[in-house]
């Protein structure tokens, strides 16, 4: 048991990768090995992360329950906590409590085709169930992920990148803003609903992930409709500012929904319930 | 106030301005703002000696600014507020119509700001006696005294902000205290962070604080805050001369003369 | 249990006072400074406020603090040490001069801080305090419990409730929980038995002005309705309501560095400000005032009951009367019950 | 007991005090070593929340220094901050904070001896005066529990 809510465990940030301008991925592991024990989470969870002095910040667990031992995080440097985040060093300790929220119903997508979409620093949150889902691959049947950002160095996780790339039972296409590519860029060039209409994945069993950006979400969701997903087929994530994590800090509501008890993973159908206050 | 709802309705119907501020019968004994926007509105206003609520506040408030031209029934401390306003480039003539009230209750409509400065100017800031009293009485005390005091008093504030939130010169869309990089004065209301507040606070108004009360009179629980400001302005007056708002914007604490006299720099 | 009624002559409150103090107590008490009535440390009885129909703030900071510590941090050379609270360091409290609509906003506090995730910190505090009610008789009009389904004489939320029988009257005293119990036993012979105790004729008359249920009914197609935009443009967008409010449990999580020590510190916020809900990239869900206004009154007669089961407002009247706009929530209410969806 | 050693915080302007303060060293004048120097472009930039910083992180005195009238590097803004000091100390001194523990001086970049003086000064000032406890109690929240009244 923790001493109370708020109590943190204590994470010593065991690597750090650099991903992007401004965005960095720690690898977290547990200080006392009986706080890894009794500490379980789904994907599509989240927690608060806080540097000791400086503060909380929200976000959410971008490794795959699959991999037992450590989590990780990735962050963009923007705020007090993420700045002072992004000042640690390996072997610092750094706070983590969660998991909070509800979780990518995983389990009932068996047999189903997987269509990821992310643009920008939204991959993490997705990234946890791609690679959740990889772990289990025989469970689905076609993975497909489509990545953008504004430029080819925005993109994060270049690595694992990579590793989808080569993947025979994954189909990857990235793709970077018209004049974000470099002069090696292979991938494609455009803005992700674009890209998403060219590559017209089937809606025929389909499952679809969307994370990033509103105005990227905002000009998906059409283009999935008319592909023909329904809304009870299309996954999203919402992000509100929190304090608590756990519906009493009074900050997340989005109507009668708390993001961080009841999201922060919707369907568009439960989206389109909702008021128009995120 | 027949001449301001028949001046109101007029203004309207016109078209002359697209929202007026005035006064209406609030709860109770109380008074509030009412935005007048359509003619029939207009009846609701009243003016009184109740009617002390700064309405200069709402001249830069989004909600309120993003109708259109305000007029607005403006009291000489609110008259004062807004002439400070145009100094530091937050309302013009070409976005806001003063409709005075003089202290003899009189209704003066202005052509434009400079006659509002030009008005303003007859009247200097006086602090009243009952407030002089108190100054005397703070100024009179030890340091150690003083100290009891402001401890004593600023430990009831719990931050509201009301008293940000009255004061018409505390428009910025983000406070000092509302930074956290770097996080200048502690959030939660506690000793050091209500002293910090309250201390800042007062040192932001100097030069520009009116006195119109609006700060203590929104404090729920009231706190003599305005005494803080009331101190700077007196100050202000001995070492720098009485002080006006002046639309030539030549703020208090902006500016310098090479001869400022002070006796404690070594 | 049942609710034992009592006799307690009005000399003899001044002794449960001392008792209580003998008992090593710590009793929070009304008091009048500024014009205002504030919950202080009492040190002794004289000067404990009688007279106010309502305190100006709530007194729920006795278990919900404007500011209190979560933990502590220190960093050293093996890397850091984090210790919580210690729960046995919150001092007894008795909660002296409360109106019955503080008293059931305790209820409603504790449903926020208890819904799913249960709340340690602030369950230790509040079962540290013993409820000392004391029945209106006397209102204004910014009162308005029964509204919201209290009353002026309600004992929900009371360990005892003491009623005063007539103007310079003796109290009746109502024990309503093992807690009233213990404390009673501290000081029986104060707590007399008697076959003439009345309390109905003195308790204020409070009107029914709007019916909650219905409230509740028309804001669920009210999102959208043009009245939050007109009756918050006035509002000013300060946090007086919710912080002088018995049931407003927003509130922020600040760090506090000395060095290498320091603390986490939980403390009140609101959904008036501007800033409330801004995300860092500058996006506010809530961006103007309207929005906020709204979420204030639909949290209270919509999202609470909906989600809590209980309603967020006990009809103290406080935030109408601490507003410095006359926000008047009693009025908004009954205009939202007159409108048409 | 060992005898109380003032912490002193000195804000200095770049062009003339902290060229003072590097001269009284280069000129080899023993001064107190109770100081630690943050240096500002000019007093101009020093704002009064970083004085009660100061005071917040513990220090017992604080200076403030920079050009003389008519020195300033950027022509006018010591004169702005003389403008602002008035009135800042006068607002300290009216919430009771201890204005004796603020000294504020001109030094310029050929006073080493000046500066040594100053801060001699203000730390056998500060150490008669003692530690600033009144505002170390109210900084010192996190040993202290905020409740009620």
């Amino acid at each position: 048991m923790m001493d109370n809510l708020y109590m943190p465990y204590l994470m010593r940030i065991d690597r750090i990768t650099y991903e992007a301008p401004g965005v960095k991925t720690f690898m977290l592991k547990f200080v006392n090995e009986a706080d890894q024990e009794k500490f379980s989470y789904k994907a599509g969870q989240f927690g608060e992360y806080s540097v000791y002095g400086v503060g909380e910040s929200t976000f959410c667990i971008a490794s795959p329950p699959t991999r037992k031992g450590y989590i990780e995080c990735t962050f963009r440097q923007t705020g007090k906590v993420t700045n002072a985040l992004s000042d640690c060093e390996e072997g610092s300790i750094i706070g983590f409590r969660g998991p909070y929220g509800n979780v990518f119903p995983i389990e009932e997508w068996k047999g189903k085709n997987l269509l990821f979409i992310a643009g920008g620093i939204a991959l993490p949150p997705m990234r946890c169930v791609i690679w959740n889902a990889l772990d289990l691959r025989d469970n689905f049947k076609d993975v497909t992920i489509i990545y953008g950002a504004r430029t080819v160095k925005d993109l994060v996780y270049k690595d694992e990148l990579k590793d989808w790339e080569l993947r025979k039972d994954v189909k990857l296409v990235t793709t970077v803003d018209p004049d974000g590519e470099s002069p090696d860029w292979k991938g494609e060039i455009g803005f992700v609903p674009t890209i998403v209409e060219k590559i017209a994945p089937s809606s025929k069993g389909t499952i679809a992930i969307v994370c990033g950006p509103p105005v990227m979400i905002k000009y998906t969701f059409p283009v999935l409709a008319k592909l023909g997903f329904t809304d009870e087929s299309i996954y999203t994530t919402l992000e509100n500012r929190m304090k608590c994590g756990f519906g009493k800090c009074g900050r997340c509501n989005v109507g009668k929904v708390y993001v961080c008890k009841d999201g922060p993973v919707f369907t568009l159908a439960q989206l389109k319930e909702l008021p128009d206050e995120y | 106030m027949v001449d301001l709802i028949k001046r109101a309705k007029e203004l309207i119907e016109t078209s002359v301005v697209k929202v007026l501020i005035g006064y209406e019968q609030g709860t109770a004994n109380k008074t509030r703002a009412l935005f007048v926007e359509k003619a029939d509105d207009a009846d609701r206003l009243i003016f009184d000696s109740r009617c002390v609520q700064n309405l200069a506040a709402y001249v830069t408030k989004k909600e309120v600014k993003e109708k259109g031209k305000m007029a607005i029934a403006a009291t000489l401390p609110v008259m004062r507020s807004i002439i400070q306003l145009a100094s530091e480039f937050q309302v013009n003539d070409n976005n806001l119509l003063v409709l005075g009230i003089t202290p003899e209750s009189k209704l003066i409509e202005f052509a434009n700001l400079v006659e509002v400065e030009t008005f303003v100017h007859k009247y200097e800031i006086e602090i009243d006696a009952r407030n002089k009293e108190m100054l005397d009485k703070l100024e009179k005390m030890t340091q150690a005294e003083r100290w009891k005091f402001w401890m004593d008093e600023l430990s009831p504030c719990f931050k509201c902000y009301a008293c940000r939130a009255a004061c018409p010169m505390c428009y910025c869309s983000r406070c000092t205290v509302d930074f956290n990089q770097p996080q200048w004065i502690p959030v939660p209301s506690h000793e050091l962070g209500n002293l910090e507040w309250h201390i800042m606070r007062a040192i932001h108004l100097t030069g520009r604080c009116i006195d119109c009360d609006a700060c203590y009179n929104a404090c729920p629980l009231s706190i003599p805050i305005n005494l803080l400001t009331k101190k700077m302005l007196a100050d202000a007056k001995e070492h720098f001369g009485a002080y006006q708002p002046s639309l030539k914007g030549d703020h208090l604490m902006s500016t310098y003369k090479p001869d400022d006299k002070e006796n404690f720099i070594q | 249990m049942n609710i034992d009624k009592r006799l307690v002559r009005k000399d003899s409150l001044e002794k449960l006072f001392d008792i209580l103090k003998q008992n090593s107590k710590t009793i929070y008490a009304p008091f009048s400074k500024n014009g205002k009535t504030s919950f202080m440390d009492a040190k002794s009885f004289a000067g404990i406020s009688t007279g106010h129909i309502q305190t100006s703030e709530s007194s729920k900071d006795i278990a919900f603090p404007r500011a209190e510590k979560i933990l502590d941090y220190s960093k050293n050379k093996e890397g850091m040490s984090v210790k919580g609270i210690d729960f046995a360091d919150i001092p007894e409290v008795v909660l002296w001069g409360v109106r019955p609509c503080d008293a059931i906003g305790i209820g409603e506090l504790s449903s926020i801080f208890n819904w799913d995730y249960k709340d340690e910190i602030y369950n230790n505090r509040l079962s540290k305090v013993t409820v000392f009610g004391f029945s209106c008789n006397k209102s204004d009009e910014y009162c308005f419990c029964t509204s919201v389904g209290g009353n002026p004489g309600n004992t929900a939320g009371s360990d005892i409730l003491f009623t005063r029988m007539g103007e310079d009257g003796d109290y009746l005293a109502e024990i309503i929980t093992e807690k009233g119990l213990t404390v009673v036993s501290l000081a029986q012979n104060l707590f007399e038995k008697s076959e003439t105790l009345e309390r109905e004729k003195f308790l204020a008359e409070v009107p029914v002005r709007f019916n909650h249920e219905e409230i509740r009914k028309k804001l669920d197609k009210f999102f959208e309705s043009k009245e939050w935009i007109e009756e918050s443009l006035r509002c000013l967008g300060c946090g007086a309501c919710a912080y002088v409010c018995p049931t407003c449990a927003c509130f922020d999580i600040q760090d506090e560095a000395h060095g290498k020590k320091g603390s986490r510190v939980r403390c009140w916020d609101s959904c008036g400000f501007s800033h409330f809900t801004v995300h860092t990239s500058g996006h506010n869900p809530r961006g103007v005032q309207s929005a906020r206004w709204r979420q204030r009154i639909m949290h209270k007669f919509s999202y609470m009951p909906e989600r809590l089961s209980v309603y967020g407002c006990t009809g103290c009247g406080r935030c109408s009367r601490a507003c410095p706009v006359d926000m008047n929530i009693l009025e908004h209410l009954i205009s939202i019950q007159e409108v048409t969806v | 007991m060992a005898e109380f050693e003032p912490k002193i915080v000195a804000f200095v302007c770049n062009w003339c005090t902290y060229a003072g303060a590097d001269l009284t060293g280069t000129s080899r004048i023993k001064y107190a070593s109770n100081v630690r120097i943050i240096r500002f472009p000019c007093t101009g930039r020093i704002d009064y929340m970083l004085l009660l910083k100061a005071f917040d992180e513990g220090a017992d005195g604080i200076i403030v220094s920079g050009c003389h009238p008519n020195d300033c590097h950027y022509t006018s803004g010591n004169f702005h901050a003389r403008r602002r000091w008035i009135m800042f100390r006068s607002l300290c001194d009216f919430t009771g904070i201890n204005t004796e523990r603020i000294k504020f001086s001109w030094v310029s970049a050929a006073e080493g001896a000046k500066w040594a003086a100053i801060v001699n000064a203000t730390v056998t000032s500060i150490r008669e005066l003692g530690p600033y406890t009144e505002y170390k109690k109210v900084a010192k929240y996190p040993e202290k529990e905020v409740t009620h009244g």
